[in-house]
């Protein structure tokens, strides 16, 4: 079956689709988040040395595999719309950016929240604390250098060549974090149970599908006002229903 | 220190307001930025529309 | 040479001119003309590659400007508005850096027969900064004479510049085409090279 | 007239930007003395100690050049990207990605180099041994070449744009905590009697992953500003 990839890859495709999709996947968010609740503070066991203080871990590493992953797609997205051109990929680039950089900041609190219990302290640099750190601060540079250009094309390109660059130094950045901190001697992070219990497995499951659906719906919304605020002056946004009123 | 005592008397409500609503705060907040940049963008079509009429 | 075909240029969300068709053949001269704001720099920086048009294409000696890269570099000069000298350095040092950007290594003794050409004997040696606006422009415009480029793109070649510089120019332009060379130039004043038809390109 | 190669306009950009320097001393010495003055505040924050001194030395002169080294960055392309030259660079019969490199190298001459140079007299300051201070220099010599190229990138990407010096340090100092870390852990190495080949080679690739990559990346983001 041939599809016509590049069919929707135009943002004026794309625009009525993702208005479609933002409820398949923005409903299945919530009721997943509601069972990853449920399911995290009820169902899940208490861990026998970290008492309560684990169930932080249900929104914590979502958020921090999450946020990691969203660079790369993000990197991606920007590569994609720089080799080939395509507006839709820049616009998807940007709008990833404040969703990839809230989730950095949530896995950064909860860390910090998780740590205090554990450790007494509230920060430590742990290799994977300050790689998060340095992640917040690719995406701040990501949406800085994007706002700070006024000329849509130029910021697009600008500021995907800087979220490849970027992406290139993660894997550098985080070996020579990793290489720092055992040199001095940091602690680090360690579960204390060999192996998670099965709840435990799919309370986790649960909550990081629910932040990628809410995430992936956010991103749509926020595309669409991107794509109607560079088209604005087109002829279809103008026959749009909610335009016309 | 008083905190950590706190802490360690009602972990259930430490994790649950610091993290969890904390997230869940974030997020809210961030829904509210994208309705409301949904709102003002719409709102700034109609105005160039607008003005596009009466030239 | 020369062919651009159905050329489109938009700067932000304004469309500066589309549907562009031309040539430009050996020993042949252009005038762009147009009101400020209708695209003429643009075009002539689409020309050079630093703007990518939206649509068409640019084709020199048979192949696309961009697969070609260098080796078009190699045969063309553009000069801006911008005169690309540096204040601190010398008229002299200024003509032989930028010489050799332009890839060409100039003995002292050009340079310095090229500016007394420009009118600028005896400020060989001193610091651009203390020369007149006008004199600026002469220093830039000396790379006209010491170019081996086949094609120049001139942006207001004429501003600043008095009546002896001018008619100086014309007598330049006249020499390259004379050469089998092309130029493709905007002004807003008038410039008249004696024996060569000179077309027009209007943008509105 | 003659044609010039590629080796003889990577000259003539290199001279082209060191004469300019030269005449514009007073921008390098100013990077200088802000070095100098960041490396000697330190002991007045946090105290006249010397043995946490002797500790921090590395640290603290390696932070000081990563940020004396962002201060001259904004001037790496804007001068002439405001008088044209950059236009006419990019018209140059030679890829762009070679003059970019040559500009790389003629910054590192006159801001890296210099802070290369005088970091042994503040290392002194900090009581730093002989060996430590030889390390040092070594780490210094293949690490800023490095932030130069990187922060080329930066600049590039920054051109033109208001408020760019503080933007472009927002974008460059994460991308520049690698060489930071290997940078202090040579010194490191050498006070806590480690080997120290194990971190200077790692720097050494560093500066090799940057030779090779960062004038072409440094040449594109160019273009993209240039539009």
């Amino acid at each position: 079956m041939a599809i016509n990839w590049f069919k929707y890859s135009s943002p004026t495709t794309f625009y009525g689709l993702a208005g479609k999709m933002i409820p398949w996947f923005a409903i299945p968010a919530v009721i997943l988040f509601a069972i990853g609740l449920y399911m995290g503070f009820f169902v899940a066991p208490v861990d026998a040395q970290q008492g309560e203080f684990y169930r932080i871990m249900f929104i914590h590493v979502p958020t921090s595999i999450l946020s990691m992953f969203f660079y790369l797609i993000m990197a991606g997205y920007a590569a994609l719309g720089l080799i080939f051109n395509t507006r839709l990929s820049a616009m998807m680039a940007s709008a990833i950016a404040p969703t990839g950089a809230l989730f950095t900041l949530i896995s950064l609190w909860t860390g910090a929240l998780w740590g205090k219990p554990m450790w007494g302290t509230w920060w430590i640099w742990d290799a994977r604390m300050t790689s998060q750190l340095i992640l917040l601060f690719l995406y701040l540079g990501f949406i800085a250098l994007h706002a700070s250009i006024d000329e849509p094309r130029r910021a697009d390109r600008a500021a995907a060549l800087l979220a490849i660059v970027g992406s290139v130094n993660v894997p550098i950045i985080y070996f020579s974090v990793k290489w720092w901190n055992t040199l001095h001697q940091g602690s680090t992070i360690k579960f204390s149970g060999t192996s998670m219990q099965i709840t435990m497995q799919h309370t986790l499951l649960a909550m990081t599908l629910a932040c990628w659906l809410y995430a992936i719906a956010v991103v749509l919304a926020r595309v669409r006002s991107i794509i109607l605020e560079r088209e604005r002056k087109t002829d279809w946004i103008s026959e749009l229903p909610e335009v016309k009123l | 220190m008083s905190l950590d005592i706190w802490m360690r008397e009602n972990p259930l409500t430490y994790v649950w307001f610091g993290s969890y609503a904390v997230a869940l705060l974030i997020f809210a907040i961030e829904i509210v930025m994208v309705v409301r940049k949904r709102k003002i963008t719409l709102q700034q079509v109609h105005l160039m529309r607008d003005a596009g009429d009466e030239e | 040479m020369l062919e651009v075909s159905n050329l489109a240029c938009s700067r932000g969300d304004h469309r500066l001119f589309s549907g562009l068709n031309f040539h430009l053949h050996l020993g042949q001269i252009m005038q762009v003309q147009g009101v400020n704001g209708s695209g003429k720099t643009s075009l002539l920086r689409t020309l050079c590659g630093f703007l990518m048009p939206d649509e068409g294409e640019i084709v020199w000696r048979g192949e696309r400007i961009r697969e070609l890269g260098e080796d078009y570099h190699d045969e063309i000069l553009y000069l801006g508005h911008l005169n690309a000298i540096k204040d601190e350095l010398s008229a002299l040092e200024n003509l032989r850096i930028s010489a050799g950007l332009s890839g060409i290594e100039l003995e002292e003794k050009e340079a310095v027969t090229a500016l007394r050409r420009m009118g600028l004997r005896g400020r060989e040696m001193l610091p651009t900064k203390v020369l007149s606006q006008g004199q600026r422009r002469r220093v830039a415009l000396a790379r006209l004479l010491v170019s081996d480029a086949k094609l120049w793109i001139l942006d207001e070649p004429l501003s600043a510049l008095d009546v002896g510089a001018v008619a100086l120019i014309q007598e330049l332009i006249a020499e390259h085409l004379a050469q089998q060379g092309m130029v493709i130039f905007t002004t807003h004043q008038p410039l008249h090279v004696a024996g060569m038809e000179m077309r027009t390109l209007s943008l509105s | 007239m003659k044609k010039s190669t590629m080796l003889g306009l990577l000259v003539l950009v290199i001279r082209r930007d060191l004469v300019l320097a030269m005449r514009r001393r007073a921008d390098v010495l100013t990077t200088l003395i802000f070095f100098v003055m960041v490396v000697s505040l330190f002991p007045m924050g946090v105290g006249p100690e010397m043995d946490m001194l002797r500790k921090m030395a590395a640290g603290v002169l390696w932070v000081a050049a990563l940020l004396a080294s962002m201060l001259s960055l904004g001037r790496l392309f804007s001068a002439d990207y405001l008088d044209g030259t950059l236009e006419q660079m990019m018209l140059a019969p030679q890829s762009l990605s070679m003059l970019v490199l040559g500009k790389m190298a003629a910054h590192w001459m006159s801001s890296g180099l210099p802070l290369v140079l005088m970091a042994p007299v503040l290392g002194l300051q900090f009581d730093m041994s002989v060996r430590a201070l030889g390390v040092l220099i070594v780490s210094l010599l293949l690490g800023t070449p490095i932030l130069s190229m990187v922060g080329a990138i930066g600049a590039a990407l920054t051109l033109g744009l208001r408020g760019g010096g503080v933007l472009l340090s927002l974008l460059v100092l994460p991308l520049c905590i690698p060489v930071l870390i290997f940078g202090t852990g040579a010194v490191e190495a050498v006070s806590s009697g480690l080997s120290i080949a194990s971190h200077l080679s790692l720097l050494g690739a560093l500066l090799v992953l940057a030779l090779v990559f960062t004038p072409w990346v440094t040449a594109q983001a160019l273009r993209i500003s240039m539009e």
